[in-house]
């Protein structure tokens, strides 16, 4: 069963009320700039297209909080969530999804190629699957340079039948090198049931076929996949070799761009949104005491900080002309 | 319904190839069930069936490779990549495969596979979505590449290209998909390898495609208000190229303007310029020109995607500069 | 442990003397034909590089037989078993590999691309896994134009871990091809033991990734071999779907050309020797009470019938140069 | 010991780079303990051991992308890909990652990566193993490519490829394994972007890389005895390209033949007679003269071979063509 059995989470001690508040806090952020960035879209200050994380918040934050200072993420064209999850500053993401000279690319990369080494958001990629060679590269490299980090990938259902996660988990394991192959299933790639592209009943248990440990784990729960992947990275740095993560969550928004997602069996979302990772996070904190002010101070802290990074990335520039030709060689 | 835009003509060829030929089926993701990513299949699926558009996993060579197979076996699959760009996770199975095998095997299969690709800049999609992908397989020989610049041409050469027997990469420009049909009339196959003379003119010779030819057509209007007529040419197919028709329109004019989408390395406009400066050197009065895209992937932000794609203004500069000898 | 734990063979009464003959025969032709093609490279008649099959007869020779008339079958550049167990001339195999006008493919393809369409042999590749995703073409258009036929793809151990044999699994369980994909693991890719390739215990294990069965089998064992893959051939043919089948074997010679695989641990080769595919036949065949004299018959008849097929491909002229510009379009 | 090989220089040239550079590291299936395929690392993970020397399963996907991610944390990456060809199947991460990684992260990354391919015909590889597989890439702004046609070059351009801040393709022409070296004298690194004036004339010029700039050494030889005099020029980087000085020496010679070994479509000789035919048309006197192999795949039989690769006499009768004007 793919749909979570309960809304209430179990809760993890050694996680104190800050960091909770914080991972709320990260989790609203990101979805109110996903909203942002979609009323921008309609806008039509978003050119091409854009692809939303909306209900898989507690994916990357659960994830991205298990990391250390000196690791390093990788993600696809739906990897806003991701890159705000490393620390990217909200106002340069919007900047860079909206194409001003201030965007954390100067607005050559746009939304599907979101990248910030500073937080070690190491990049958005839009070819589905090319990203998890790169991961290997950075675990490698980091290795390589006697630098102790962990090299977290984060990828959809749909790119576990593309040729190169299967290149890339089997070599991964072979080297053993630290690399968290983070799945996040949310049912669909595109407009198709992951269920109709492969016969495999769960995910996680492709990792057989490389010798290295798979994990589901309940994607809406940002404590549970909080501690998998806390677990994943602590092998990995022990030098015991990659995981493969299967996070189970669903995207409240269509695909991209203004997909209505009518290929969604009637009331599946309805099901999804009782199981909201924010509500749910929410009632974590409530049980264990948090007053409904603290929670609240949150929630108006995130709505603000999303309202004025907009503004002042609206505010900036866009690129001057000869960016065009820059950047190609160093 | 009658046929107004590109996509349409797009989706009508391969309804009617469908119901024409019971052995062409079409494959891709998302192509069936959902009617595409750019909807250029909808409801295809719904009146042929789920055996004949098909879905499939993500999983780019196996979608080549399944084509090659079934098109040896006699069927005439259409396989859909969405966006051109990437042909490059299954670049092994078109340029080393598909290109090849009849050859390899001494002519003992044929294979008669359509590729559809979304192709091409200008919409804000970036580097990794907006490549004038044709210019990858150039080198590849065994295959046809086709370019549609028209409502016609993309209805007509899809036609051709499903028909053909041998595997044809129809690069279909995913920024014209609303591009409105002016003429009128029956719709009906183009012969692949046949350029045509969009507009005449006895000044100066442009050969461009699609968006380009676009241009063209747009700069010969400007110019022919200066007084100079202005003659432009689209192949329509690059591989195998008409060069008579470029050679022809060269004798006239003695001047030549090849405007392309992307950058220069590599491409069709430097393999036709190059290819008539040869041929038809005496002919040229003045130097060829190339107009192409700066050597540089395409950027995401308005401003620079805008300046980065060859404009009417380039080319009316061009052809000004031209006419003032 | 891969190494096979007997000489003796199993019997299977389902096989009459003939068959078993027969089957010693095709094994013998191929690798006499195999020992001609070493020595015509030896004296430049080959060019570029050759993959020779010697001591893996056992795999193609009972895979091929478990075919029907309508089957195909594709294979690597190491091909030249597979193609003649499906029952290519031998002439013009060599030809083709010596590059006459007479060759199978005109002297176009040559060692690394047999194709002979008339006896089902769709082609061998170079690429490595490039031909699983055509193999599941194959059984695709098969399927569409109403030809009932099973689609054998043979492969090796090093191949299983590119991007091709992983969507090419995929896609034949999504969709229920009848295709076999027959790994012949002969321990090395190139100058690399498989398991320097890989973490999973069997190659045959991956088949699980996919939702569909995967069967490890004594390689050097012909009657084994057929027995698998007439089961499998079975399940496909009733629409049950493709099977992954391991054959675990060893080729006798180095990988190409003049490798003297120096990189193989003392003694192994002399191990394998002890059970190659051929002396295990002719054992099962004398068990049988089959007379030595048929089986010298048969050994006879095969020498002869490569010496012939040698004699009259090299005394066969060049291509003519026209064809050099014949075949790029139909 | 001395490099006296082609194939020696490359090894030498990793060997010399190892030793200077703690970041540089090899990867590639069967380089390390068997020493690669064409044993161009033979002996390399001896002297450094399998943590700078690097085996991999066939992965080519995931070999390039571990060489991009490992350059992008300060290490320096060659990935060999043994034959050329095999680039198809790792194709995006070449056109679409490595080449654009720095572009679209807006500066944020410099990604070090070599490439080494053994490219090119000649030896009866057939169609999958004979390409020249540098015309692939042409049209991939982002990457640099080399394509080293000596000994010294071979030593030189490798240093400087694993040097550069860039990606680099290094095509390494397998035929020419064996050629042996001329000149004597230290091996230095040689500057990417700088063509080499191989021959000195002032009748025609030649421009050709690695096979055909043997061929046009020979030609040379042979018209020099005709009292013609030929000036070759080799290139060495395809891209950048060293147009200034093909420009200068055709400014001297007023005759431009670019010979390549493969065919004209989408290729780096149909780019060079563009470009040259568009900045020098005033100082060509005749038609530039484009001399590639024809528009098939690479055939297996040795007669069929011979005759698709462009050779001296070809080039002699397009040189005496010339001159009989
Ligand atoms: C190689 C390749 N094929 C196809 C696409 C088009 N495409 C973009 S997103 C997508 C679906 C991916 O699904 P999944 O991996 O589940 O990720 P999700 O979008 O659900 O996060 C596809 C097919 C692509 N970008 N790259
Ligand atoms: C894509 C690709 N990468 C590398 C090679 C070079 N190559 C040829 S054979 C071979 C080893 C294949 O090993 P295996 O699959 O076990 O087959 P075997 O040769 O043992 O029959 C390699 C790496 C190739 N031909 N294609
Ligand atoms: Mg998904
Ligand atoms: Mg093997």
């Amino acid at each position: 069963m793919e749909y979570p059995d309960r809304v209430a989470i179990d809760d993890d001690p050694s996680l104190a009320d800050g960091e909770l508040l914080g991972m709320l806090r990260s989790m609203l952020e990101i979805r109110g700039l996903e909203d942002e960035i979609q009323r921008a879209f309609t806008k039509d200050l978003v050119r091409g297209s854009t692809h939303l994380c909306n209900g898989q918040e507690a994916g990357v934050v659960g994830a991205c909080t298990a990391l250390a200072e000196q690791d390093t993420m990788v993600c696809t064209y739906r990897g806003h969530g991701a890159v705000l999850a490393m620390g990217a500053p909200l106002d340069a993401t919007f900047a860079e999804i909206v194409g001003r000279e201030t965007g954390l690319c100067g607005g050559k990369g746009g939304s599907m190629h979101l990248t910030d080494v500073r937080v070690g958001a190491y990049g958005s990629f839009a070819i589905v699957g090319a990203h998890l060679p790169i991961a290997n590269g950075l675990a490698l490299g980091a290795r390589q340079r006697g630098r102790d980090s962990v090299s977290l990938c984060f990828f959809g259902d749909g790119s576990t039948n593309i040729g190169a996660f299967h290149e890339s988990l089997n070599l991964a394991a072979v080297w053993s090198l630290p690399v968290i192959f983070f799945c996040e299933n949310n049912l669909y790639g595109e407009y198709t049931p992951w269920r109709a592209t492969t016969r495999v009943e769960r995910l996680a248990d492709r990792a057989a076929s490389y010798g290295m440990p798979g994990v589901r784990v309940d994607g809406n729960d940002v404590v549970a996949v909080h501690q998998v992947t806390a677990e994943a990275v602590a092998r990995a740095r022990s030098g015991a070799g990659p995981t493969l993560i299967e996070s189970v969550t669903y995207r409240h928004r269509g695909h991209s761009r203004t997909d209505p997602a009518t290929y969604r069996p009637e009331g599946e979302l309805d099901r999804w949104l009782e199981v909201d990772p924010v509500l749910r996070l929410r009632a974590l904190l409530t049980t264990r005491g948090i007053g409904e002010d603290r929670i609240a101070g949150t929630e108006a802290a995130a709505k603000e900080s999303v309202r004025t990074a907009v503004e002042s990335a609206l505010a900036a520039p866009p690129p001057r002309p000869d960016a065009l030709f820059k950047d190609v060689y160093a | 319904m009658s046929v107004t835009t590109y996509k349409e003509a797009i989706r009508q060829a391969q309804a009617d190839a469908l119901k024409a030929d019971p052995t062409v089926f079409l494959l891709g993701e998302d192509i069936a069930a959902a009617g595409g990513a750019f909807k250029v299949t909808d409801g295809l699926m719904e009146s042929f069936g789920g055996e004949r558009v098909m879905d499939t996993p993500i999983s780019e060579q196996a979608i080549i490779g399944a084509a090659i197979g079934a098109a040896i076996m006699g069927s005439r699959p259409v396989a859909e990549l969405m966006f051109a760009d990437f042909a490059g996770v299954c670049f092994d199975q078109i340029a080393n495969q598909l290109a090849k095998y009849r050859y390899m095997s001494g002519g003992q299969v044929s294979v008669p596979v359509t590729v559809r690709l979304a192709n091409g800049a200008g919409q804000g999609f970036a580097s990794q979505h907006s490549q004038p992908v044709e210019n990858w397989f150039l080198n590849c020989p065994g295959l046809k590449i086709v370019t549609p610049g028209s409502v016609e041409d993309a209805y007509g050469l899809l036609r051709s290209a499903i028909a053909d027997e041998d595997p044809v990469l129809f690069f279909e420009h995913k920024a014209m998909y609303n591009l409105k049909r002016v003429r009128t009339g029956e719709l009906a196959p183009v012969p692949i390898g046949q350029a045509e003379v969009v507009r005449e003119g006895g000044d100066v010779t442009v050969v461009a495609t699609q968006l380009m030819r676009q241009c063209a057509e747009r700069a010969a209007e400007q110019m022919a208000d200066l007084g100079v007529t202005v003659e432009v040419i689209d192949p329509r197919t690059l591989v195998p190229f008409d060069y008579g028709t470029v050679a022809e329109s060269v004798a006239k004019t003695n001047r030549l303007i090849v405007m392309q989408e992307g950058s220069a390395g590599g491409s069709w406009g430097a393999t036709v310029v190059a290819r008539i400066a040869g041929d038809c050197f005496e002919s040229l009065d003045l130097a060829p020109v190339l107009i192409s895209a700066p050597d540089t992937p395409v950027p995401y932000a308005g401003g620079l995607e805008a300046a980065w794609l060859p404009d009417v203004d380039t080319l009316c500069e061009a052809i000004k500069a031209m006419d003032r000898y």
